[in-house]
């Protein structure tokens, strides 16, 4: 396969912001950098754990250490990194993310510089680690592992979630509770490396920036209902950009804003992001195959577009009541009502809360298929994925597919396997519409 | 008949006790993991049973509901779940203890669910919030478990439940001691086969088996010196002699281990407090798991120490010479933990094997080599 | 004095006899394939008639390989890797790093100044990067394995195989073929797939030079280009990589008879049985 | 519609072996089948040389060629690839119009579907990234056994105490079988094992997709007696095959082709 000329992974007709990430994605790396020497604090760190906002309060700035490892295997260069952490004696079912990272950091350690041509620069030393327990383990282990590699203090919190059975009033308190003393201890952590206490103004601006721009997303996400679709999933992946890593900026803001404007524009003058729409897919959820975005490209050679995704983001906005007046506070509320916001609905129906947003989203989107991806080496956003298949199946008739690979390790990937099964999924799609 | 004899006979027949006692009427709760405290289900007039898998059944009908990419031990328990040969439990119970487990808790319930489900949730952190969220996890569980019982949990009952464990764990730990001697009288795979045993009936009857087996192992006359390596095995769970048989078939005594089926479930009592649910947390939070995450300390070298000084003073006690990680293929937390173990022994001049296994018997062939490789590497 | 080593693979059965100097007396190989299992003891039988010997007049038997466990005319059975080892130090002594690529899998060892064994690493259970990976792609592509190594060597450049798993690797050969590829550079490509896979395996222990290369796989000149392309520096090749295993194991059993350890005698002259 | 002595090919380009179908009114007139070896380009031409021979008709007699598989993509002939899902689909219901699910067992990959009444596909899995539940396990196994791959189905048949495999993974499979053969146990024992736990496999794919009766086997498997009973074991339901299962997809794209061009 002549890779060069499959790594695109902008679509045709994708959206004009979206081509303003690229440069965004750069300077995440190049703000580290900078920050290193003009003496500010640099936080290796785990996107979408809530605390985003807490960070910037501070000024510490982020290294978000997951997001480069997609970047490394959207360049496709990730082998060097897999492989030296395998050297070191990684696991090859290992969180792949996590294996670019500690790879990276290893190959950094013994060359004594950042190794030559690394993405984007590569990243800088970090002042401390950040991890936490939102989404999945590693994203708490990992950063104690590297301290084989650095040097650097480390702070993971916890983030937890009832199950959707609890009931809600009975453990709602202690739950806010914990989140709040984990947020609270993270600040305490953050005040010591930077040796300033935490101006809860600041907090209040970067979460009033933060919620705003995910309001905007949202905005824009629900613009994407328009058939024919104005916006690609090739743009979620890297618009996601701004709401996960530069979260509590205006930068953030402006950019959605813009976005939203122009998906407005698109919807409101039906212009499609291919030309006859046929199929409108769900991308139902696992994290994308980043080593082969232009994947989506080719389901659109068919008529089928993606027009809407369970992944990133991964909530909608919430209303935190009134009388919480702390910004520590709200962010435990906030944290609390993302994570439950679809239970009740679950306890009401199929007991999943998944299943209830996936219903919702095919329903309001008009979806024709649903297509999830699994990946090896991500138990957290894969394994669930087939029962969620099966009981959405409960509910609807839709054709729906897994494909497997990996979220960077192209090692699981199989593009002939894959071609195979889009081939026949497009197949049961016009079947179905035939039915019809 | 022997108490091996007896041994083996429950070991073989895993669930065949609960089994009889369900159908006497009695309520089994099925639980996994090293952090659903049994002292509650027994305080509540329950019996608490830790669910298994089989190494040695294929895996097939979980597979089509359970990604092949999750931890095969997980799997395989769902497996024998599907397959009806849990239908004697009265209720379920997981921890938090990883994401699969997590995810397979909906999974199952969604599929098997028995009379009772319940989860609770684990924190990943340590230090003084976790424990006083990790409490109200546990009274939140005692009262959804009251419901179904159809009764309030009396304090006393719960302190005679801790008294009970803690008993059971003391015994444990008294016959661990036997395994200092060089060579030991009773081997890994014996003990294993106790362990598992017990996991499937009340710790009543457990523990007179281990009263019994301890009595006949001191009958049993010393043994001449033979000078064959003494391993520590560090993993998570082998409810399966096959593996521990395998390495003393290679030729060597397995003496002591950091398994969630043997040292971390028993190995720390649950303190006496005023508040019995105070020595609760303190003991089933401070299990060693590599999926709770103690706090930094200090640099490198002195955190490691503080992560893995208990595991240097088992292999110092029971002069162990050579460590056999085996590690169910999957487990995240474990894959990153091993590295830094390694490395931490290494440091102590203990050879270390790392295995990454398939929870299967049936990989136990290309193993023989490796560890007799090993083994042969240590004279 | 001589001694036996025999090595029973999955597919071959090697038998060599040395004398207490360390020279071969005689070496044999035989099949092992299932059927073939009873051979072993014939082919131990041919050998130790080319060596002009007789079975009791043997000091020392030591069985090794996937067939070890129930060999009843050896005297002890002792791992491959060990084998290995003790084979290889005795024809380069200077060597710190072994890589063996069999049949049935591959492993990567590490030696002490004294050429014992430091540690090790075997592929995990699965046919990538080992002789089996390399029969079924040579299947694949319509050529004999022994042909593949001078094959992949004419190739200008390579195509990049991304799947190790044998059956995709195979899939997404058929498929490159689909393309159009070159054979040549489809084998060189498998060539430096696996050769990176048992490389970076070998890694982990911290490659040390002399490297020596054994094993099935030494006879393929692609795979030991490919080798060294990942490795960095040169590799050392025994003589006959098919026999340093039972070369070891015989040396091996001369290291017991010297230590005051003597055979059992008369000894079992019956069939191998495996795995019972 | 009028299709009297109208002419279509189908050209199956797969992984292990390149099949060329011609047929008229949906009969087969001709057929060839040969390894798809190293060139794809030349091995189509071949293989549809043969098959218009077999059919003795001239390739200018041909109304439509259609084209699936693997190979595809590098097909000489001009013709728009089609999913071979599709064409199996299309296939099993030209020979059972009563097909409702569809298993098809090729030489890397196993695929399974439900087909609408019309033969078209409703929902359809592929095995996982294991050669268990393929053709290519067979082939492993008889290597081992040293038993011709077309001989294994009949022998597994007479298999008395099938022996359960403890893994469900061809490579595992593969030392445990030659442990079991050190162990005494007879080939059709092992046979019999091996297609129980391909069997089990599949029907861990039925399972979700929810087969419905009828339900047909192609492909290679299709030719393995043995595997075809094991299969109808497990699921419970009688198993149909297509003469010559391995042609089905060919067969299918020839249809498929006809129907499109004949409108």
């Amino acid at each position: 396969m002549d890779t060069q000329s499959q790594v695109k992974t902008t679509a045709v007709k994708g959206t004009d912001t979206a081509r303003e990430v690229r440069p965004m994605v750069k300077d995440i790396y190049k703000a580290a950098h900078e920050a290193r020497e003009n003496g500010k604090k640099v936080a290796y760190m785990m996107v979408a754990s809530h605390y985003d906002e807490i960070l910037r309060a501070m000024d510490i700035v982020p290294l978000p250490t997951e997001n480069y490892a997609g970047l490394c295997a959207a360049k496709r260069d990730m082998d060097r990194f897999l492989l030296r952490a395998e050297a070191d004696g990684y696991s090859q079912v290992l969180c792949s993310y996590a294996r670019i990272g500690l790879g990276f950091d290893s190959l950094r350690k013994e060359l004594g510089h950042i190794p030559e041509g690394s993405p984007d620069g590569g990243m800088p030393l970090p002042d401390m680690m950040i991890g936490s327990s939102a989404i999945c383990d590693p994203r708490f282990k990992w950063y104690q592992a590297t301290s084989r590699y650095l040097e650097a203090p480390t702070f993971s919190i916890d983030v937890v979630a009832p199950p959707p059975q609890a009931d809600l009033n009975r453990v709602r308190d202690y739950y806010i509770n914990y989140q709040k003393e984990q947020f609270q201890g993270l600040i305490e952590f953050c005040e010591k490396q930077t040796h300033t206490k935490m101006d809860k103004e600041k907090l209040w601006e970067a979460i009033r920036l933060g919620d705003k721009a995910w309001q905007l997303w949202y905005d824009i996400d629900r613009l994407r209902v328009a058939i024919p679709s104005p916006m690609p999933s090739q743009d979620h992946f890297s618009i996601m950009v701004a709401g996960h890593y530069y979260t509590g900026t205006q930068k953030a803001v402006d950019f959605y804003q813009k976005l939203y404007d122009e998906v407005k524009y698109k919807a409101d003058n039906h212009i499609g992001v291919i030309k006859d729409e046929k199929y409108r897919i769900l991308y139902g959820g696992g994290l994308p195959p980043w080593h082969t975005l232009w994947i989506f490209n080719y389901f659109e050679s068919f008529g089928a577009v993606f027009a809407i995704e369970n992944v990133y983001r991964g909530f909608d906005p919430v209303q935190v009541p009134s009388h919480v007046t702390d910004p520590v506070d709200f962010l435990a509320w906030r944290t609390w009502l993302r994570a439950t916001a679809y239970h009740e609905k679950a306890r009401q129906n199929s007991g999943n809360p998944t299943v209830e947003k996936l219903l919702g989203i095919i329903k309001d989107y008009a979806i024709d298929g649903v297509m999830f991806h699994a990946c090896r080496s991500c138990r957290a956003t894969t394994v669930g994925q087939t029962h969620i298949k099966t009981e959405l199946g409960k509910y609807c008739d839709l054709p729906m597919m897994q494909l497997v690979s990996d979220m960077v390790d192209l090692r699981d990937y199989s593009e002939a396997q894959w071609k195979a099964q889009i081939g026949a999924f497009i197949d049961a799609l016009e079947a179905r519409t035939d039915q019809e | 008949m022997s108490v091996m004899k007896k041994i083996e006979a429950i070991y073989n027949n895993r669930g065949d006790r609960a089994r009889e006692l369900h159908d006497a009427g009695e309520k089994i709760i099925g639980y996994f993991c090293c952090f659903v405290p049994e002292e509650i289900i027994t305080a509540l007039g329950m019996i608490p049973y830790r669910i298994q898998g089989s190494q040695t059944e294929a895996i097939d009908e979980a597979d089509a509901l359970l990604e092949p990419m999750a931890c095969p031990f997980a799997r395989s328990c769902f497996n024998k779940a599907l397959k009806g040969e849990y239908k004697f439990l009265d209720g379920f119970v997981a921890p938090h203890s990883c994401d699969t487990i997590e995810r397979m808790y909906h999974i199952w319930r969604a599929n098997t669910p028995s009379p009772f489900n319940h989860f609770v949730n684990v924190p990943h952190m340590m230090g003084p919030s976790s424990d006083a969220f990790y409490k109200n996890e546990l009274l939140y569980f005692v009262s959804c478990l009251e419901e179904f019982a159809g009764k309030k949990l009396e304090i006393e009952k719960l302190k005679d439940a801790v008294n009970l464990y803690n008993h059971r764990r003391a015994k444990l730990r008294e016959l661990y001691e036997l395994r200092k001697e060089n060579p030991p009288r009773l081997s890994g795979t014996e003990i294993t086969k106790l362990l598992v045993a017990g996991m499937g009936i009340p710790a009543t009857e457990h523990i007179e088996l281990i009263q019994e087996f301890m009595d006949e192992v001191r009958k049993r006359p010393i043994p001449e010196p033979d000078g064959l390596p003494r391993i520590f095995i560090w993993g998570n769970e082998i409810d399966d002699i096959a593996f521990i048989q395998l390495v003393e078939d290679c030729g060597a005594h397995v003496v002591i281990d950091d398994l969630c089926t043997g040292t971390r479930f028993f190995w720390e009592d649950a303190p006496k407090t005023d508040d019995p649910f105070d020595g609760l947390v303190q003991k089933y939070l401070g299990t060693h798991c590599p999926r709770s995450l103690s706090t930094q300390v200090g640099e490198r070298e002195e955190d490691l120490e503080n992560r893995f000084g208990y595991i240097r003073q088992f292999t110092a006690d029971w002069s162990a010479e050579g460590a056999i990680f085996y590690i169910v293929r999957y487990c995240d937390t474990c894959e990153l933990e091993g590295p830094d173990l390694k490395e931490y022994l290494a440091k102590q001049n203990l050879p270390v094997l790392m295995i990454e296994d398939d929870y299967s018997t049936s990989t136990i062939g290309q193993l023989r080599t490796r560890i007799q490789a090993f083994l042969e590497m240590m004279i | 004095m001589p001694f036996a080593g025999i090595d029973i693979g999955s597919t071959m059965t090697k038998v060599v006899i040395t004398d207490e100097h360390e020279n071969i007396l005689a070496s044999h190989i035989g099949p092992t394939g299932a059927e073939h299992r009873h051979l072993a003891l014939r082919v131990m039988e041919d050998t130790i008639r080319h060596a002009e010997l007789s079975f009791d007049a043997l000091d020392f038997i030591v069985a090794t390989g996937y067939g070890r466990i129930n060999v009843p005319f050896s005297d002890k059975q002792i791992t491959e890797i060990t084998c290995h080892a003790r084979g290889i130090r005795s024809l380069f002594p200077t060597a710190r790093t072994i890589i063996d690529i069999g049949g049935q899998d591959s492993k990567g060892i590490k030696l002490d100044s004294q050429g014992k064994v430091a540690d090790f690493v075997m592929n995990d259970k699965c046919a990538a990067g080992t002789g089996r990976f390399l029969e079924v792609i040579a299947d694949t592509l319509g050529i004999d394995l022994e042909k593949m190594g001078e094959i992949s060597l004419a190739a200008k450049g390579f195509v990049q195989i991304s799947n190790m798993c044998t059956v995709f690797a195979e899939h997404e050969v058929t498929s490159r073929l689909a393309e159009g590829a070159d054979v040549a550079q489809i084998a060189a490509g498998l060539h430096q797939a696996i050769a990176e896979r048992v490389v970076n395996m070998t890694r982990r222990l911290g490659i040390e030079k002399d490297i020596v290369v054994t094993g099935g796989g030494a006879k393929n000149p692609g795979l030991i280009k490919a080798i060294e392309f990942q490795a960095g520096f040169a590799v050392l090749i025994p003589p006959e990589p098919f026999i340093t295993g039972a070369l070891g194991a015989a040396l091996a059993g001369k290291d017991l008879f010297m230590r005051g350890i003597k055979p059992e005698l008369p000894r079992k002259k019956e069939d191998v049985r495996f795995f019972s | 519609m009028n299709t009297i002595n109208q002419y279509y090919a189908g050209l199956d380009m797969g992984s292990v072996s390149i099949k060329a179908v011609i047929i008229s009114n949906q009969k087969i007139t001709g057929w060839a089948l040969i390894p798809s070896g190293g060139n794809y380009k030349t091995a189509a031409t071949t293989v549809m040389t043969q098959a218009l021979a077999a059919a003795k008709i001239r390739r200018e007699d041909l109304c439509g060629i259609g084209v699936t598989g693997l190979g595809a993509q590098s097909t000489p002939f001009d013709a728009r690839p089609m999913s071979d899902i599709s064409c199996q689909a299309r296939g099993c219901h030209v020979f059972f119009p009563s097909a409702r699910t569809l298993i098809d067992i090729g030489g890397q990959f196993t695929k399974t579907a439900k087909i609408t009444d019309k033969g078209k596909i409703a929902d359809f899995l592929m095995s996982e990234k294991c050669a268990t539940g393929s053709g290519r396990f067979l082939q492993v196994i008889s290597r081992i056994l040293q038993v011709p791959i077309e001989e294994i189905g009949e022998l597994s048949l007479t298999s008395q105490h099938p022996i359960k495999f403890s893994t469900n993974c061809a490579v595992f499979a593969e030392s445990e079988t030659i442990s079991r053969i050190a162990e005494g146990a007879k080939p059709a024992d092992i046979l019999a094992g091996v297609h129980k736990a391909m069997a089990s496999k599949v029907n861990m794919l039925l399972k979700r997709i929810k087969l419905a009766p009828d339900v047909v086997l192609t492909g290679g498997g299709g030719e393995d007696a043995g595997l075809a009973k094991a299969i109808g074991q497990i699921i419970g339901h009688p198993i149909l095959v297509p003469p010559n299962p391995r042609l089905t997809a060919a067969f299918g794209a020839a249809c498929l082709t006809m129907e499109t061009t004949s409108g």
